[in-house]
């Protein structure tokens, strides 16, 4: 038992690591320098980036060769992260597209779709987006409501979607439709790729709580494509769509908010509780020893995964676990960081609040996060179901035709 | 045996609560939230022409002479509206410490106006992010002035009169004295500071010599004065809680009767019953402590502090745990800016921080508790 | 907003505890008094002070006089109750006899059942039990499988009753059968009032897990009552138990453990945490600040429900949130209190023990106390269900004959 | 990375799974519980067979001279069955007591015997209700005799060798030295104390002047060595833990689907599949930081303290956790006697307080968490 490389895994950090050293700036020597805030500069950056990760086979390091990937192997990716983890480079913003648009398009599209899109989205000359979720669907994206009609080779896009990251700078999308309403409701779906830039395609951002706006609203607007940009056959979108959703929590699963128990440390001990330092209050102390547990069992729960990748075995559902416990402790950690600051706790400045504004500003986004990409208990429902195999929902609409299956608004 | 409100005070909170639904509904706090008015002016004067703002000062100094329990009653209307007005650092906080503490002379100066909605008060304790306590409050005054920062300062730009905590000198509790300062009469400056709450006004107000004299004729009693407005601020401020989480498990209630989810109500899957139940649970443990609160603070009990500190943690609790699991109910749409999840959200932890943290009230509750148990 | 009686009430309370200074002994003065451990004592004391309180009109207070009840208000009720708590008086024994059963036989049996058995039980010269719940129904008393067979005017019964308390020493039960197995489940039940010493009953202790046995299973081997004993029609009985089964919860509601917030207290003024005396440490004084707001708060939910009854409203639901809270408090503060004696908190002596061990005892207990007349799990349904008028449980088995509703082992 | 048993390690897990399936069944648990038997000798003689009381006993004393890991996947075997043997008190305690800090004439003595199950060992620390520490340790160590009571200690009726914590005088953690005494060398008397396991033998213990010797070869150092004694034992412990969580948990599973209520399987409810994920999760995040602990014990690392710690919390969490709403899981039957239920319910809190509450571990871990931080 131990965190050694095996020779080979070794050999490839190292070149992994020496490539990075030429191409790019470690964090740790990055002083003062930082990523552009303007939106179009970071694309750019971001598409450079990219373009020279796929000369060195860096980009898609699991896709093979003839693809544009890596034609490496599962830990070979998790190396490369490891070590581009180290470094101050633009990424992020093809993590969908390449994390679960084009492995769709890869899996259902037609021979001259892969061959249209999948080099240049490897490439990150283009950008893709996922166009799933609609206001009456939530949980139950598979009650979603934005229609498809057939109109000669065509079809018509009239719906809306929402919760589509990147629309507003995205290239290209795939889009999950209702091409036949009188059939229960996992039947009757269509999935398409459309042109993000159509005329009929109206993108409006959404403003969250925390105030800012990561997400978009999509309209479409007698959007016609072609019958060629169908993925799949006509009734199997949800087939279709279930390829792409199995990375979707993977990939929210990230994020844990910025501060964590070494900050509460600092801050414990410049704050006090009836007036004592509020480190050496014991109701603080175990909050700390039980977020750092917490922290722990994440942190090496992904280590067994990893351990399981490097082997060649496909992970257990240990990492279904993560943003349960993450997403909570990210709100309450947030919280109580507020709590120990008193009657400041309410400031939201950066400049005047401890760890930079951390606390507050996670335990803002913690009310999004515990939500996003699944929430607390659909995850649970999914740890129940499927790891220790009790019975599913009870699904009163299941054989119902989708367009007689109870509503409400 | 008779634990409830009067006829007359339940009388009183309906007008309140009819006023409030038909003057101050969520598109109001809204309104003030995303502009940079401090605070929703045709609320206030509605609650002024009321008389509201002088329901627990005396009649002799312009108000209704009624008691806490009917304040009481005002505050859970307010909490449950989330109400972006002025009314507890005006009222809770500013008339209640002058109508304790202050000489004939002070309570005759100010509490006609406050009780007339004429001026606008608030109290300045929090000098940053550390908790205020008689060692790290460094706000001084001096030959009858004041100087220092205090942050942040609710409703600061709005008022016109403060009553700030200050350090006079000499040891631990003995240092600190609170000091009454016409914020009009020149030397304070404020500068509004970001909260979570936009809905309500804070700033962070510098004192440069600025005029002012000590509430009372005593120096040196700050600290203890300081203890009971906020023990009689904790009970107020806990109905406030009680009617926001009300308001908040309403909204969760009516969003999982409506919204469906694999063709079924989200109210029918258990996740979300139980979650509801909960927030029931804590909803009645808060307003039942607060109902002791409001009768220690109306009888001036022995048990105020411990009562008073119970309703404070009670409600915060609750509130906050509503606040979050509100959202959460109401899921993707629950976290949107064109939500009003938001407001409970932002003003569950404010009202949690603005007079201290529970966890300084826990403290406080349990000194007391120790102290009863050995004696 | 007070404490105080009403005139009425005060005069009330004046007569009673006058009445009760003549005829017990009040706790404060009863040192070393206590009552008798063996249970034929305390039966028999416990009828001689029934029948004391029945010829002084202080049982069953709000009964009607002439079946033997005081004629009183609920509040009378209360306040006697508060009273007699500062005596050492005997009680309990007849508390489901008295608050479930004859109420049930009153509102169902025929007048020669309540002529016959009104009287005795008020004066306590008979004792009664509720038999309702089987190994099969559990959270689903409506699940029930003991059969009742129609043969001429008599019904014959068999099968098996679980967690009936007293059945060892009652005369008389209530007995909830199913007369009809092909009508859904709630259809086919019917009522009878039993003789608990009649040979064909057998009446087995339950062994707890606390090694306590406080509970019986009764066995019926074709077992014969007269179709007179039947309370209510055939078909009727889940219509009549629910009148049993209004009070059940309120009945389990009281007990909430020995140890609280003041014993705690002591008990971590005289251990330590790190060496340092704990009730110095914060996470401590946090539990007991948590623990006593929540005492407070059912003590004054409590309250709130008695102004309601004093006005002679209904008390709202608020009683409902009682066993919640207090089961889970149990459990965890006595959890807790054995923790703070460290490696020692794993002894189960009174002698060794802090608090004569009642933080062990409360732990072991509240493990029962959580599931017993309602588990967290069902009282939240009925908070859910009856307070928040969410919906019911999807009934999979609503219409099913009871004999094809999906039963497991 | 590679942080994973490896096939030996697992093999051997199985193999001792195997065993104790077979031999271990509940119904031995309660034949313990409910008779005077102080421990089950048919499954101690098994386990001695295999050689796993020398698991990581040196091949020069006898045993079979693996290493922690191996007494790792040992102990989760033994904690999923909750096996009524003295194999912490004798292998995680005495024996690792001695092979690290005895004289090698104190390993020559002992080990041997405690690898072939010769001879049972177990430590004698706590005496009462008070955490020991070094103030509170009365226990005396003079002239080569010790004197004091001991309580509870665990296997104390069955064991034959005994290391206590003893004052020696002195400041301090200078006070405090281990001893070993041979229990069966007289001044030694053992009064059974009845514990919430009785499904393990405990005592009250008492010294008049028992012959003994110090553990290793200087005084004064009792305090650090228990310390690192109790950090190798809170890693074991806390894959017994992880053990006794995952048996729980299927418990609860298997009741779950099978039982019915209303028509559906109760496992269908999400009150209990919510509360399943629960356990579920809570054992995940126990068995992740526990592997660390293996890791840090394995290479004596320096991170072993924290390490030893968070699995300890992280396992008395699960654990607990898992054995209540197991209960809560089956209903009224799983309150009962008759039901197996209550060995877990038992185990999980005699094991979470046995080598110290988590409440204390918690400062140990954020003393250390604090000191890296200053660094």
């Amino acid at each position: 038992m131990d965190f050694n490389d095996t020779p080979e895994e070794a050999a490839y950090r190292k070149k992994v690591s020496e490539w990075l050293d030429k191409n790019a700036t470690k964090k740790a020597d990055a002083k003062g320098m930082e990523l552009p805030r303007d939106l179009d500069e970071l694309i750019a950056q971001s598409k450079a980036w990219q373009a020279k990760k796929a000369d060195a086979g860096y980009a898609c390091i699991t896709w093979p060769k003839e693809w544009g990937g890596g034609g490496g192997t599962t830990i070979d990716n998790v190396i490369y992260s490891q070590e581009e983890a180290k470094y101050l480079v633009p990424g992020g913003i093809f993590a969908i597209g390449l994390g679960m648009c084009i492995p769709t398009v890869m899996s259902w599209g037609s021979d001259e779709a892969k061959q249209r899109f999948v080099g240049p989205a490897v490439r990150g000359d283009e950008i893709w987006c996922q166009l799933f979720s609609e206001p009456a669907g939530g949980s139950d994206v598979a009650g979603l409501r934005t229609k498809a009609e057939k109109d000669g080779d065509e079809w018509v896009i009239n719906g809306q979607k929402v919760w589509t990251s990147g629309a507003h700078f995205c290239d290209y999308g795939i889009l999950l439709t209702r091409t036949d309403p009188n059939v229960p409701k996992h039947k009757g779906l269509t999935m398409f790729w459309i042109d993000m830039k159509d005329p009929a395609v109206e993108v409006r951002p959404i403003k969250q709580m925390s105030g800012g706006s990561e997400f978009n609203e999509v309209f479409f607007t007698n959007l016609r494509v072609k019958d060629s940009q169908r993925l799949g056959n006509p009734g199997d979108g949800w087939k279709v769509a279930l390829t792409t959703l199995m990375n979707e929590r993977l990939a929210v699963g990230g994020s844990q908010g910025n501060a964590d128990t070494d900050d509460l440390i600092e801050l414990a001990r410049d704050v006090t509780i009836a007036g004592e330092p509020a480190i050496r209050h014991g109701g603080v102390r175990e909050r700390i020893a039980d977020w750092y547990v917490q922290a722990q069992g994440l942190k090496f729960t992904r280590f067994r995964t990893l351990t399981a990748l490097s082997k060649g075995e496909t992970p257990g559902p240990e990492s279904s676990i993560s943003k349960i416990v993450a997403a909570k402790k990210m709100q309450d950690l947030g919280s109580f960081g507020m709590d120990l600051q008193d009657m400041g706790g309410v400031i939201r400045d950066r400049k005047l609040s401890p760890a930079d504004g951390a606390y507050t500003e996670q335990w803002i986004g913690a009310a999004g996060y515990r939500i996003a990409g699944g929430t607390d208990e659909i995850l649970r429902n999914i740890v129940s179901e499927r790891v220790l195999g009790l019975p599913g929902e009870i699904r009163v609409d299941k054989d119902l035709p989708f367009n007689q299956a109870p509503k409400g608004k | 045996m008779n634990f409830d409100f009067s006829d007359d005070q339940k009388m009183l909170k309906e007008q309140v609560r009819k006023f409030l639904a038909d003057k101050c509904p969520m598109s109001v706090t809204r309104r003030v939230l995303e502009s940079d008015e401090p605070y929703a002016k045709d609320v206030w004067k509605g609650l002024v022409e009321m008389g509201l703002t002088g329901t627990a000062i005396p009649e002799e100094f312009g108000g209704l002479g009624l008691g806490p329990l009917e304040l009481c009653v005002v505050a859970e209307e307010l909490g449950r509206v989330a109400a972006p007005v002025p009314f507890s650092s005006s009222i809770y906080l500013a008339a209640e410490a002058i109508r304790l503490f202050g000489t004939q002379k002070q309570k005759e100066a100010w509490l006609p106006k406050l009780a007339s909605g004429e001026i606008i008060g608030t109290v300045a304790i929090s000098e940053g992010v550390h908790a205020a306590h008689p060692r790290n409050i460094e706000t001084s005054f001096a030959g009858g002035k004041v100087s220092g920062v205090k942050q942040p300062v609710t409703d600061g730009s709005i008022a016109d009169v403060v009553i700030v905590a200050v350090n006079t000198g000499g040891a631990g509790e003995q240092a600190i004295s609170l000091a009454i300062v016409d914020a009009k009469a020149g030397g304070v400056s404020t500068e509004e500071v970001r909260t979570i709450d936009p809905s309500r006004d804070n700033v962070t107000m510098t004192f440069k010599d600025a005029p002012a004299e000590v509430l009372g004729d005593k120096q040196g009693e700050g600290w203890s004065q300081l203890s009971r407005i906020l023990d009689g601020a904790a009970v107020l401020f806990a109905f406030e809680q009680v009617g926001g989480t009300e308001a908040a498990l309403e909204m969760a209630r009516e969003y999982a009767l409506e919204r469906y989810a694999f063709g079924r109500q989200i109210g029918s899957y258990q996740a979300i019953k139980h979650k509801l139940a909960d927030m029931y649970v804590k909803k009645e443990l808060a307003k039942s402590n607060s109902y002791y609160g409001a009768m220690m603070l109306n009888d001036e009990g022995s048990e105020l502090t411990e009562a008073a500190a119970a309703s404070r943690i009670a409600g915060s609790d609750a509130y906050v745990f509503a606040a979050q699991e509100n959202v959460q109910t109401h899921g993707g749409i629950g976290y949107t800016w064109e939500s009003d999840c938001q407001f409970h959200y932002r003003r569950a932890k404010f009202l949690a921080l603005t007079i201290g943290a529970p966890i300084q009230w826990k403290e406080k509750l349990v000194s007391r508790l120790e102290a009863k148990n050995a004696a």
